[in-house]
């Protein structure tokens, strides 16, 4: 297999095969998760303005008050590379052409150079948060083959892209097409590792903020 | 498997909902928790970290209701729960932890790590893995009717005492009235004169009020232990002193606890609504300012702060009344650090303080009470929590601190005139 | 002079001067001395018998006392022993007494515990709710402003 | 450097060039240019022209398989005497069956004369890929092309695969590839193959070759497939005079839109430039007129092996061949499947539930 067809292979039947499992194991995990329901609350509700499951979702993406300082390279590191993804993902000109075919809807980009610049501040954002994962007693002490894993299968879409961008490392075509089928491992494991919470983590903040809102707790 | 860990493990299974679910899959592992949870912060021991203490609960949700779970299970990659891992966990389930939700709160991804904690001790506790302390608080609940083994003539005695001391006659069994007034033990053994303050402020506004024979104890050392079955039985009790009277509001006491055993959980343990409603001491006092039915003299020259109890603020939606009510009688009103919604538990709730052996880990977390009291330097502490009160003072008596320690009950009926 | 209610009880009280009224407030609280083991607040009561007794040494005795006090609270949950309940309101009334100044209804809250102490020892017998203690610490004002009216 | 040249009787190159009216001072700027365009260092175009003016006219014999007569026409086209041409003419082209006079028996006289004459100096130029499922698919004057191919290459120099047929299978090879058609350097394993892809090549690339071949007596430096690393070293991507557009994300979306007349990048319709190495945006074609992408039409990456297959011209480099069926497809399938684990989860939970015994204080102390 040389490596424009390892690439047309990516692209075609390896990002269908990704495609499906990544499409399945959402549904099915969301299905495994939520399905399960929760039982009424009987008690009288107390209303306060905030204190909802909706307000919750917007309100836990700030640190709470006191946080910060008490875990800065989580906070601050995690919101570059959150936001950074995001953007990387979702605002590189050649992304949104692959999302237009798939969603059929356009939005504009940003130009090659700025997009170039949050990879690099994402990959050392996320290389921060790696140090921090080893030189922390507490999240050393959670962690499990899942988190190194997990943290691998992010970083690669990163480093292959930037490398085939700047042709570095590999001829551009092979790096193109590791590039891709980088993604689509990503897409495979990311319903079934922690990765989900890039679902769950709105359904979780729901019921916390639902459920304590009930009691009037803004939580 | 013993018959004992089977039971547990069925309760787990049958408590795992889609919260729950959520939750776990929700989870990075970013250890912020950790830093919400004053085991962890003041031990700096990791295996306080407030998601670590549910991994027993855990492996079962992913072995009974994943996919992947079960698949692992099957080729032997994940191990099933065992009882010794479960006597292991009960020192973080039960010592280690005062269902404060201080993790709750802070939780990027949402997870609302104190419901699951409330939920595996169901499991914990069907699995006969619980402390000494707390499973002799629930023997004397279900079967003498107080945690402290307090009976009827000791609240009588209590009473007669509260009527001499203050000249007020204070009504046992009265029907129709608006409020019945609920005590916890800790009230009726270590601090009589909350009784007293009741019945002064409750003269000094003008509403009728009772105690009830059968419904005086307020708290549920069921639910503290965490199982159902036994905080039903309980909490049974109050729902039929309150229907028998007829009264419009039960007001729970000075307790954490007994406020969300009563407010939040009473109604879905016996599984239907209320017919009255349920208050906190502090919320009703809140109702009787706002509708200017508190006139009181005097204010307080000495520089108070007041220690939120967890139950009541973070947990119970009980923030700004006792704030309101602090400034009617203090001049000089403090505030610690993180006072509020993320106030600092005092070691020794959820039923922790009951646990002997969890002394020395309940000290080593004080310090960080000790802190926040550092910062502002008050001359008296006002909190409305019998057992806040008390592990306060033994923390401030282990550190040498002198400090004052007051309800808020009968800090506002200091100042109520004299009839 | 003769107490026969709690209201002539407290104008007996707020009559007296802080010395006297501690001096007072001590011997009352000594009616109930038999409830508690604690030297703590045994030698507390001492000292606050004494006139002289100085702000320093009154510290001193105030902390032991408190001590006495915290160290004997049943804790939530705990099972009440109501023998060493007594002993913790000993140790409260007794609170009252080493505070350098002691205020009418601070001398009446000290005898309130005094007597909270005797109650705690009627529901540990499982007798009735009869409040012995208030006829005694009535005899023992009476015997205290007696002496000192003998007094020049 | 070991010479190869040809140590055969008639002109050197230098001479035929005087004999066609090139001046000495023009013949000395195109060393230059060739200097150039082999990535030679400056001082390399003197060495090439003193070395290029005493080789002798090298005997080439171009043999055209499955092909379409592209790559010739490439070469010929030429409009104005350009250097490649002046090279080709000075080669002595003793077999080309589309443009030699001779035909039939003659013509094949003509190449097993000039083999038997150069044995072991001869360059054979194949265009065209070899078919292997059946001899009959292609034949000259009868004879299967893979045993024309064999016999030729024996006593041959050097083997130079024009264009992508020759090169990679090309269009003959695209799936499902009925003829079984390879490239030339899967059969030629004995000799030096050098690949010149393209659909069609760029001529000077090949006259570049030779030139170099003369001068220095070895092929120019290749790269992993088997082409020329100064024409092939870059993708057209890199040196696009479009590329700016791109890099601030400014792209056509329609043929006929703003974008296409303001000459933004072509990449979202489908331009192949990132992954398709070849020089036709530094050298362009037609005497340096244009190439596709400045005539408004993105690069269809004809010089990349199995570029008939690396999906439609039209679509985007990141685009996914075919991701909505299949995404429509496994979103049935997990609604579906999602139904029944959240029927088997639940009844599970009941199950949990059903067999609940009340708890008593007894329990607890077990």
């Amino acid at each position: 297999m040389d490596t424009l067809q390892f690439l047309t292979w990516v692209r075609g039947t390896g990002l269908n095969i990704a495609l499906v499992i990544f499409v399945l194991g959402v549904l099915w995990r969301l299905a495994e998760i939520y399905g399960l329901g929760r039982k009424k609350d009987l008690s009288a509700p107390r209303n306060m303005p905030g204190a909802s499951g909706w307000a919750t979702i917007l309100r836990r993406s700030l640190p709470p008050p006191g946080m910060l300082p008490t875990s800065p390279v989580s906070y601050i590191a995690g919101y570059v590379f959150h936001v950074g993804l995001a953007v990387v993902a979702f605002l590189f000109a050649p992304h949104i052409a692959l999302l237009t075919s798939i969603v059929a809807a356009a939005w504009p980009g940003l130009p090659s150079q700025v997009v170039d610049f949050v990879t690099v501040v994402t990959m050392a954002a996320m290389i921060a948060v790696l140090i921090d994962r080893i030189a922390r007693p507490v999240k050393r002490f959670l962690s499990t083959f899942g988190d190194w894993f997990t943290w691998t299968l992010t970083f690669l879409p990163l480093l292959t892209g930037w490398l085939a961008v700047h042709h570095l490392l590999l001829p551009y075509t092979l790096m193109l097409a590791v590039h891709i089928l980088s993604v689509e491992l990503l897409l495979v494991f990311l319903p079934f590792t922690k990765l989900f919470h890039a679902f769950t983590a709105f359904g979780s903040r729901w019921f916390n903020g639902a459920m304590n809102g009930h009691k009037g707790v803004p939580v | 498997m013993s018959a004992s860990l089977d039971k547990g493990v069925r309760v787990l299974k049958e408590m795992i909902d889609a919260p729950i679910a959520s939750y776990f899959s929700s989870c990075v592992h970013c250890g912020i928790c950790a830093e919400a949870c004053l085991f962890y912060t003041e031990t700096g021991d990791p295996k306080y970290t407030p998601i670590h203490k549910l991994e027993p609960m855990r492996r079962i949700y992913e072995q009974e209701y994943t996919l992947l779970g079960r698949l692992a299970k099957r080729v032997g990659l994940s191990k099933a729960v065992t009882d010794a891992e479960l006597a292991e966990w009960q020192e973080l389930v039960y010592n280690s932890c005062t269902l404060c939700a201080r993790c709750s709160a802070v939780c990027p991804v949402g997870n609302d790590i104190v419901y699951m904690v409330r939920k595996m001790r169901e499991g914990m506790s069907a699995a006969g893995h619980s402390p000494e302390g707390i499973k002799g608080a629930v023997t004397r609940t279900i079967n003498i009717g107080s945690p402290m083994g307090v009976k009827l003539p000791a609240v009588k005695a209590q009473m007669k005492h509260a009527e001499a001391d203050y000249g007020i006659p204070i009504p046992l069994d009265q029907e129709g009235v608006e409020y019945l007034v609920t005590l916890s033990s800790m009230e009726i053994i270590n601090f009589p004169e909350y009784l007293g303050a009741i019945a002064k402020i409750m003269r000094h506004v003008g509403k009728t009020w009772t105690l009830s024979s059968e419904a005086f104890e307020a708290t549920n050392a069921g639910m503290q232990i965490g199982n159902s079955d036994l905080a039903r039985v309980i909490v049974s009790r109050v729902v039929a002193g309150a229907e028998k009277l007829k009264v419009k509001t039960v007001i729970s006491p000075e307790c954490g606890h007994a406020y969300t055993a009563l407010r939040w959980e009473g109604a879905n343990l016996i599984g239907r609504p209320f017919t009255f409603k349920v208050q906190h001491i502090v919320e009703v006092l809140e109702e009787f300012r706002a509708a200017g039915l508190l006139k009181l003299e005097g204010m307080a020259t000495d520089r108070l702060t007041f220690h939120d109890p967890c139950q009541l603020a973070r947990r119970g939606g009980v923030i700004q009344p006792q704030r309101n009510l602090m400034k009617m009688v203090a001049k000089d009103f403090v505030e610690m650090p993180d006072a509020g919604f993320m106030n600092w538990c005092c070691g020794g709730g959820g039923g922790a303080s009951s646990i002997e052996e969890g002394e020395e880990l309940r000290l080593e977390a004080f310090k960080r009470k000790k802190r926040q009291l550092e910062a502002v330097k008050p001359d008296r502490l006002v909190t409305a929590c019998a057992n806040c009160r008390i592990v306060l003072e033994e923390g401030l008596e282990h550190y040498k601190m002198n400090l004052p320690v007051v309800g808020l009950t009968e800090t506002i009926a200091e100042h109520i005139p004299d009839a | 002079m003769r107490i026969t209610n709690d209201q002539e009880f407290k104008a007996a009280l707020a009559a007296l001067d802080n010395c006297s009224r501690r001096q007072a407030t001590a011997y009352l609280i000594r009616q109930a001395l038999d409830l508690t083991p604690d030297t703590r607040v045994r030698a507390g009561l001492d000292l606050a018998v004494r006139c002289d007794a100085n702000e320093a040494d009154l510290a001193v005795a105030a902390s032991g006392v408190n001590s006495a006090r915290v160290a004997t609270y049943t804790q939530c949950g705990h099972d009440a022993n109501w023998t060493c309940q007594a002993s913790h309101f000993v140790a409260r009334a007794a609170q009252e007494c080493v505070k350098p100044e002691i205020s009418a209804s601070g001398a009446w809250e000290a005898a309130m515990q005094a007597r909270m102490a005797r109650i705690c020892q009627a529901i540990a017998a499982g007798e009735g709710t009869s409040n012995r203690e208030a006829e005694a610490q009535y005899r023992a004002l009476e015997a205290y402003l007696n002496s000192k009216e003998g007094q020049p | 450097m070991k010479s190869v040249l040809p140590d055969c009787p008639g002109q050197t190159v230098g001479e035929a060039l005087l004999r066609r009216g090139v001046s000495r001072r023009e013949f000395l700027q195109h060393c230059g240019l060739l200097a150039a365009l082999l990535a030679l260092p400056a001082a390399a175009a003197e060495q090439l022209a003193t070395a290029l003016a005493k080789a002798r006219r090298p005997s080439v014999i171009w043999l055209s398989f499955q092909e379409c007569t592209g790559c010739t026409e490439s070469l010929t086209r030429s409009a104005s005497p350009t250097l490649e041409r002046l090279i080709f003419d000075l080669i002595s082209l003793d077999y080309h069956h589309t443009l030699q006079a001779a035909s039939g028996a003659a013509a094949e006289a003509a190449r097993e004369a000039a083999m038997k004459e150069n044995a072991g100096k001869y360059l054979v130029v194949v265009d065209g890929s070899v078919p292997l499922g059946n001899p009959g698919y292609s034949t000259i004057a009868g004879v299967a092309n893979i045993d024309v191919l064999r016999e030729t290459v024996k006593d041959a120099a050097a083997v130079i695969a024009m264009g992508t047929c020759a090169a990679y299978g090309g269009l003959p090879a695209a799936q499902p590839n009925p003829t079984g058609a390879v490239a030339i350097s899967e059969l030629v394993k004995d000799k030096p193959v050098v690949n010149i892809p393209g659909c069609p090549p760029i001529a000077t690339v090949m006259t570049a070759v030779i030139a170099h071949y003369l001068a220095f007596g070895a092929l120019p430096e290749l790269d992993g497939l088997g082409r020329p690393k100064a024409f092939y070293g870059e993708t057209i991507h890199d040196r696009c005079y479009r590329r700016p557009f791109y890099d601030q994300g400014k792209f056509a979306e329609t043929f006929d839109d703003e974008g296409a007349r303001r000459g933004w990048c072509l990449f979202k319709l489908g331009c192949k430039g990132p992954v398709t190495y070849n020089a036709c945006a530094t050298m362009k074609w037609n005497g340096g007129v244009s190439f596709p992408i400045q005539s408004g039409h993105g690069c269809i990456g004809c010089s990349e092996p199995g570029f008939w297959d690396g999906g439609g011209f039209y679509e985007a480099l990141s685009m996914p061949a075919r991701p909505l069926q299949a995404g429509v497809a496994a979103a049935a399938a997990g609604v579906a499947a999602g139904v029944a684990v959240t029927f088997f989860n639940r009844r599970k939970k009941a199950a949990a539930k059903a067999g609940h015994e009340t708890t008593t204080l007894e329990d607890l102390e077990q």
